[in-house]
């Protein structure tokens, strides 16, 4: 009985997750689209626990759910009427892509079918012995943390840098522009960010360091609190000018440059680059993970507002001018 | 241990009822107005059903403690948001259903 | 007892599925967010079964997470600025 | 046939499913959502594929998904600030230009 219920889960999350898909890359109205990968990103948060991945399924839940809406959400504005744009590039170059349908018929089919058939394309030994019989020597008992922040430390490094990569490109196209109506705001919404708030903070610091042994860690905690920001921004709470130049670029560039300081330290102390010394790793990792979070919530709330701060004396981003009269 | 166990399937039960019930309003009501209610009053009753059938099973206060914080804040962020919404509707010119 | 949350976690699951032909039919905006947001709700619940019938206590922190963050998306779109030109898009869709 | 490959199937319908919407589709916000969509089934292949039922999943691949995860969102920012800009880039060409010429 419990096993069947389980493969009819599995199975239904498989198939909604496919229609789902579909439907969204198929309708013509993009504010439904946006909705439906909102939906889309709960029911993969759902795959992930099934697949008993939850670090995968809290990442899902802040980023697909949560931080994706958002940005999807505000960038519809200026893109709803986009179709113009790419039907006068694409018309020749379409055609001749025509030829690749029958490709992108067939191929799938055979993977399915490869992919239900043969148990055999599966790993056999994989990676969690050889993980498992090295955490005592990291500091850290969680597998995932462990193989973000130690063995796989260049992917860490080079993901923040990815990171700040991201806003670096987004603040070289456009200065920022005024991302939230003026409307004035209930009050219930603001009674329920004071609520909320604190316990966004709290959370975030608690799966920082349950990171150490279970599910959660840097990017979650750092994701968390990157909503929470945007969060304040819903509530028009800005960022002061003075704070949006060296401040603010101090702190998107934080995390990277911590990363690279230990990891020249390490580079120092041990002789190779990002090999911690043993014995004091575990208090280390988690001030790295700490700052690392900042960084990222600031790094992701920034990639949102898209656009580079103008001045210093305006507020980032800046609020739009509610003109009298217009309103209602 | 019997009688724990009972009164969790009933709690669960009921919660699937509100859930049902929530859907039914979700896709029978006639405009967003009245669909909210299934946001706000159904499920989110469902939710507390489940949570108190769990915090009975748990072991450990915690435990409890964390199922009774998930609770609040979905019932607190249902009611804002349900508020929100009817709110932008209205500005939208939308006029809420009466049956006529 | 296990069985039992596995198919109360089934059951929520089908109500997302039925539920998501609110959001493709529509017609307003609103009921397309409103229909996400139940969805957060419902999600929340079969976390939480799903974290009891598997023991894994982790699940409920990723319940806490959606709980936190359900209201984000729809605070996001009471607050968006619709420019004057888009004033058709609130009708919902025309051509699907 | 093991009960989770359901959802390395998935991912691969997923995948081509977003690879079809990105070659024919014109909107460019839909060419991004169909890049995710991609992304989502080439982890959804990577964990199914590597998930033994009554195991715990292998780390390694779970540490490579999230970091996945990021770079996709990481994308989404960059490519939905470089199509506003296109956007806005042809909208001046065209009232510079050809102010009749809308295509709606």
């Amino acid at each position: 009985m419990t096993l069947l219920f389980g493969h009819l889960i599995d199975l239904l999350l498989a198939v909604s997750l496919t229609v789902l898909a579909w439907r969204l890359l198929a309708t013509s109205d993009l504010f439904k689209a946006t909705v439906l990968f909102i939906a889309f990103g709960l029911l993969m948060a759902l795959a992930w626990v099934r697949l008993d991945a939850p670090d995968l399924a809290l990442a899902e839940a802040v980023i697909g759910a949560g931080i994706t809406g958002v940005l999807l959400l505000t960038a519809l504005r200026h893109l709803d009427s986009g179709a113009r744009v790419a039907r006068m590039s694409g018309r020749s170059g379409r055609r001749s892509l025509r030829v690749l349908l029958p490709a992108l018929g067939i191929m799938p089919a055979l993977l399915v079918l490869l992919c239900l058939s043969s148990p055999h394309i599966r790993s056999t030994a994989g990676l969690t012995a050889s993980v498992i019989e090295r955490l005592d020597q990291i500091g850290t008992d969680h597998p995932v943390t462990a193989v973000l922040l130690d063995f796989r430390a260049y992917d860490t490094l080079l993901e923040t840098a990815v990171l700040l990569l991201a806003v670096v490109a987004v603040w070289s196209l456009h200065p920022v522009r005024p991302i939230f109506s003026p409307e004035p705001i209930s009050p219930a919404q603001r009674g329920l960010l004071r609520l909320l708030l604190p316990v966004l903070i709290m959370t975030s610091l608690y799966l920082l360091w349950r990171g150490s042994h279970a599910p959660g860690g840097a990017f979650q905690a750092g994701a968390l609190l990157a909503a929470g920001l945007l969060l304040l921004l819903l509530s028009e709470q800005r960022l002061p000018g003075r704070w949006s130049g060296m401040f603010l670029r101090l702190l998107l560039a934080g995390g990277f440059m911590i990363f690279l300081l230990v990891a020249a330290g390490a580079l120092v102390g041990t002789g190779t680059l990002l090999d911690y010394p043993g014995g004091g790793a575990s208090w280390l990792l988690l001030s790295i993970e700490a700052a690392l979070s900042l960084s990222i919530a600031a790094l992701l709330a920034t990639a949102v507002i898209g656009g580079r701060p103008s001045d210093r004396s305006t507020e980032f981003p800046p609020r739009r001018k509610d003109p009298a009269g217009e309103e209602g | 241990m019997f009688l724990r166990d009972a009164t969790t399937c009933l709690l669960l039960l009921a919660a699937a009822s509100f859930f049902l019930a929530g859907l039914v309003g979700l896709l029978r009501f006639p405009d967003v107005f009245c669909r909210l209610h299934a946001l706000t009053k159904a499920d989110n009753l469902g939710l507390g059903l489940v949570c108190i059938a769990l915090i009975i099973q748990a072991d450990s206060w915690h435990g409890a403690v964390r199922l009774l914080l998930t609770w609040f804040l979905v019932l607190v962020s249902g009611a804002t948001i349900a508020h929100l919404i009817a709110r932008k509707a209205l500005q939208q010119g939308q006029t809420p259903w009466r049956n006529r | 007892m296990t069985g039992l949350y596995l198919g109360l976690s089934l059951l929520l699951l089908a109500t997302i599925v039925l539920g998501l032909v609110r959001i493709l039919r529509g017609p307003t905006a609103a009921d397309r967010m409103l229909a996400a947001q139940l969805f957060g709700t419902t999600t929340v619940a079969i976390l939480l079964l799903l974290g009891q019938a598997t023991s894994n206590q982790a699940l409920w922190d990723v319940a806490l997470v959606f709980a936190l963050l359900t209201a984000i998306a729809a605070i996001a779109f009471v607050r968006r600025d619709l420019e004057p030109e888009q004033n058709k898009k609130e009708d919902g869709d025309v051509s699907a | 046939m093991n009960d989770l490959s359901v959802y390395a199937a998935a991912g691969i319908l997923l995948f081509f499913i977003g690879l079809y919407a990105l070659f024919f589709r014109r909107q460019l916000l839909r060419k991004i959502l169909a890049a995710n969509v991609m992304g989502s089934g080439v982890f959804l292949i990577f964990i199914g594929l590597v998930k033994q039922p009554g195991q715990s999943t292998d780390p390694v691949p779970q540490a490579m998904v999230l970091t996945g995860i990021i770079v996709t969102l990481c994308f989404t920012a960059a490519a939905i600030a470089l199509a506003i800009r296109l956007k806005e880039l042809n909208e001046e060409h065209h009232s510079a230009t050809r102010p009749e010429d809308d295509f709606g």
